[in-house]
């Protein structure tokens, strides 16, 4: 993305941002989910919800985050509660939209990061589903914000940690998972990809200056490109603005200070 | 007894399938919108013929004796009704009865009575008439309900009630532990249509805090399809957001928030002022005529035209001073 | 009892304060047995914790509650929280002993307040469990206190609403009611009752001035009185005054004044 | 997967039987007893080698550090551990294995990170040497499973991780709803040995409040046999009593109280004092070489006497001031 005026990391937030409508509900964590709900409300959602999985319910938040249960998660909320219930908001169903992360996806939607190599004793441990089974599990709709990579994007987990499509169609259902509920969007660094009816990943728009190939050969599957998918529309100046100056002016998650 | 004792006979009287409510629930979007209204809208607003309803508090105590008096006005038919520990709530819909069956159906865990001053004779000719539909619980049973409603999950196992006919009338099933292999009592959960709560403060979002006991009002405002809140005051966000691990109710729950000073009378309020037991004594003594009791809900409900004009006419303006001096005497 | 210088209601107050030891918990509803709480509190049990099922824990009572969810059930309490809270402490063996009522009363200590008459079309129909069979089922010990008449003391239960030993031996269990849990004592204004082996109900002492065969008769089913059953003691001095100047000086509950 | 889904594979490394569990609750008998003691002693009284381990907060916020350190410095062996987002809590203890086999079994549903801060190399370490037995959860399964304790069943319904190896690799099994014929997973009650918290204030019997949020702790505090609390202030019953309300954990849990001011440090303590930055990334750097590691913690921990000491000894003493501005600045 050289010669545009924003980064990678910039896009996908501003991307990521106007996926959240506003009246909407979302489950975030640190980083750049945590930036893009704040750009959704200081832009066009104000009455966007945010929901900490520790127990933060709407606070105005003062500073970017480190940790999803620091007293910034809690500031100036509505609500200072315990995990359990905002598990609960998720599981009763008032929860719209929640951001997930993960060491693998594949093409599901389904996320490892758990371990690496066999479970006994694996060549990497991460830490594990954390909430974010949980999420995947109860949230009507799981966004995924991640680089794009063949190390990332895999044709089979080593580990299942928390749920996309399952094995696909009515997987989730089956497996007693809510109705209706699965991955929404992935958003790369090169491009922003949904599902299909089956529950394949497929790609909906590539941001500009990616190429189909650039896109291919970053994703260890083989992944849906329709013809005819439309550009990523690039950030504005006013997104940009916002995230620069009021969102994350110190840079920790853009990686730039105003 | 010669039933299947591993499933209760009761009738389930609403739907425990949470991915049904969750499709109700995807559609409210309420966190952050404003809802302040006054008690007749809200109840012709979210109170609709047929309605399962449940009330908070316990007993005499933080009842939202407005939101009741208004299904009477408003001549509600037909509904359910969950009663944990219910006294003056229930009896005020009983009372209801004079007009036509308001009350079709009842959970029970306890009604009719009002703790320490005895039967209510009107909510007592309601139950034995047999036009109510009754199914028994336990108070704790009742609660667990509501919690699996709360959770989204369809049932919760508990250990109470087995044994028992409180078990063989209601409509729970046994479960085996999976863990253990012990018997547990499954209740289905509880999603009412609309729940009323009176609350100590409110913010125009809906968001509450109460003092004192909280009883079951946590879980039955995130059980509830919809959900009124009457409130002593209403407060600013800001006050909210100054302290919110004070916050009981969260604002995402909350359908309507109206501003009741008294709202709980004659019933305690904790802090404000102590139940007025020379009206509940009033209320149970007209009760055993029919027609003393038709003229008495005449007067002091059907014929006001708001809770501010039942304080007025039932006399209680005049008493609401010793009542805030008898609960600040502890 | 004419002659003594205590009431009934008295008597089985202060006998069943005496088996509320220091240290143990206690469930507790309005009237009698809320009394007998306070005076073991105020004589030889100052460690007794005090729990209404509403919410209240542990508090200060600065007058007789009229519900057990009044204000005075929480007043300087050490935690004021939720109904379900309560019951919990219960399920999970926190609390040793709880009192119940009812309108009848089986041998096995079951107890009735539901209905008289068939179910669908009751004769009379009475409040229903409230947290009567939660305390029943999860408390270890359970205690009555109640007027002796055949009335109340029955053959058969028109309806079972709380457990005692349901149909006596190992029913609780297989019931799949918590293990060593069950009805203790019957404090009536004739005698005090416990349990045999198998559940079924028998005198323990009998009180001043009342014979086996008033104890017979006012029993509407076979009960055990033992060879030689020992005598109740009678209220002391200080039992009475603290009862009568200190737990209820306004006599609401033991019906006179101090 | 070729294995039964119906069953995890996992280990269950505590009884979920809750008659067992009441039995051992049954002798606690402390809901009104004073339990002011030191660290060293409320761990070398109430921490036993084998013993089930859980800790409060979540990750770096609200932790109980000096108990941490304390089960170090008394050279504690064969713990299990319960890890819902466990950051630095879960770090220390590793730290502990520089010494000998500390943990030896992990109900594991967020370890070896510390969130945006990366991955501890020394977790890593333990955890990928294959001397620990792991149990696979997600956060809202470890809340559900000592709910369920808290509650006294042996187990409790959900529905996440069905479908995935989450479920696999954990001790849950499915149960089908009685009601609706759906399949849940149901999760076995956790009741740890102890639990170590850290509160904002606390009176001598245990009643205990917290700011901000309460994360799993109002459960952990029931569901544990035996539970420690440091809190930043002792306060009197007095001032607890007259705001009942407020109380988080009840006194008839707790079995010790230890006033550590600044307990939660490196942690953030809302209201109070944000996270030390510095002294983590300190702490992560050290864990690269093993070597490292073993001096920083003979140094900070175990030829420390007390958490006081620690402060002195990381230096933290000077840096206080600044975390409570950053506190105070949001």
């Amino acid at each position: 993305m050289a010669g545009r005026d924003y980064n990678a990391i910039e896009l996908m937030t501003c991307v990521a941002a106007r996926f959240l409508e506003d009246g909407a509900t979302v489950g975030v964590g640190t980083g750049a989910p945590c930036a893009a709900a704040m750009l959704a409300q200081k832009t066009h959602a104000p009455g966007l919800f945010v929901v900490f999985e520790a127990g933060g319910l709407g606070p105005e938040l003062p500073a970017m985050p480190i940790s999803v249960g620091d007293s910034r998660t809690s500031h100036r909320a509505v609500m200072a509660t315990s995990m359990a219930d905002v598990f609960e908001m998720c599981q009763r169903g008032l929860i719209d939209y929640a951001f997930l992360g993960g060491a693998q996806i594949d093409v599901f939607g389904n996320l490892n990061s758990t371990v690496v190599g066999p479970f006994e004793k694996p060549s990497v441990r991460f830490p594990g589903s954390g909430g974010g089974n949980d999420f995947a599990s109860f949230c009507w709709r799981t966004m995924v914000m991640t680089e794009h990579s063949p190390r990332r994007f895999v044709e089979t987990l080593d580990f299942v940690t928390s749920p996309g499509y399952l094995s696909g169609g009515r997987a989730r259902e089956a497996a007693g998972l809510p109705s209706e509920t699965g991955p929404y969007r992935v958003i790369t660094d090169l491009c922003v990809m949904g599902y299909g009816v089956e529950g394949w990943m497929e790609v909906v728009s590539i941001h500009p200056g990616v190429t189909r190939q650039d896109v291919k050969e970053a994703t260890g599957f083989s992944l849906e490109i329709p013809e005819g998918v439309a550009g990523t529309e690039a950030p504005t100046e006013q997104e940009l603005h916002v995230l620069r100056t009021d969102v994350d002016p110190t840079g920790v998650v853009i990686g730039r200070g105003s | 007894m010669d039933d299947d004792v591993t499933t209760g006979r009761g009738p389930l009287f609403s739907d425990p399938d949470p991915d049904r409510a969750r499709a109700f629930f995807r559609s409210k979007r309420v966190a952050l919108s404003e809802k302040v209204m006054s008690v007749d809208q809200a109840v012709s607003t979210f109170v609709h013929d047929g309605d399962y309803l449940a009330s908070g508090g316990f007993g005499t105590n933080r009842i939202a004796t407005a939101l009741l008096h208004e299904v009477l006005r408003q001549e509600k038919r037909g509904l359910s009704f969950a009663g944990h520990t219910t006294t003056h709530d229930f009896e005020i819909l009983c009372a209801g009865h004079v007009r036509g069956p308001l009350l079709a159906r009842v959970d029970a865990a306890y009604i009719v009575g009002l703790e320490a001053r005895g039967l209510s004779p009107q909510a007592r000719r309601v139950m034995q008439s047999g036009d109510v539909e009754v199914c028994e619980w336990s108070n704790y049973a009742l609660a667990v309900r509501l919690r699996a409603a709360a959770t989204g999950v369809p049932f919760l196992p508990m250990r109470s009630t087995q044994g028992t006919d409180t078990f063989r009338f209601s409509a729970s099933k046994t479960v085996e532990c999976p863990f253990t292999g012990r018997p547990l009592a499954a209740v289905p959960a509880l999603y009412p249509d609309v729940a009323f709560i009176h609350v100590h403060t409110c913010d125009p979002l809906g968001n509450a805090r109460v003092e004192g006991i909280s009883v079951a009002d946590a879980d039955l405002a995130r059980a509830s399809k919809r959900v009124i809140l009457t409130t002593e005051k209403i407060v600013s966000v800001d006050q909210t957001r100054e302290s919110p691990q004070q916050t009981l109710i969260p604002s995402a729950c909350v359908d309507a928030v109206c501003e009741v000073p008294y709202g709980s009378y004659p019933g305690n309020m904790p802090g404000c002022y102590f139940s007025d037991e020379v009206h509940l004594r009033e209320w149970l003594a007209v009760e055993r005529d029919p027609n003393e009791l038709t003229a008495f809900v005449d007067r002091l409900i059907y014929e006001t035209d708001s809770f501010q004009d039942y304080l007025e006419a039932s006399g209680a303006t005049h008493r609401l001073a010793e009542l805030e001096a008898i609960e600040k005497g502890g």
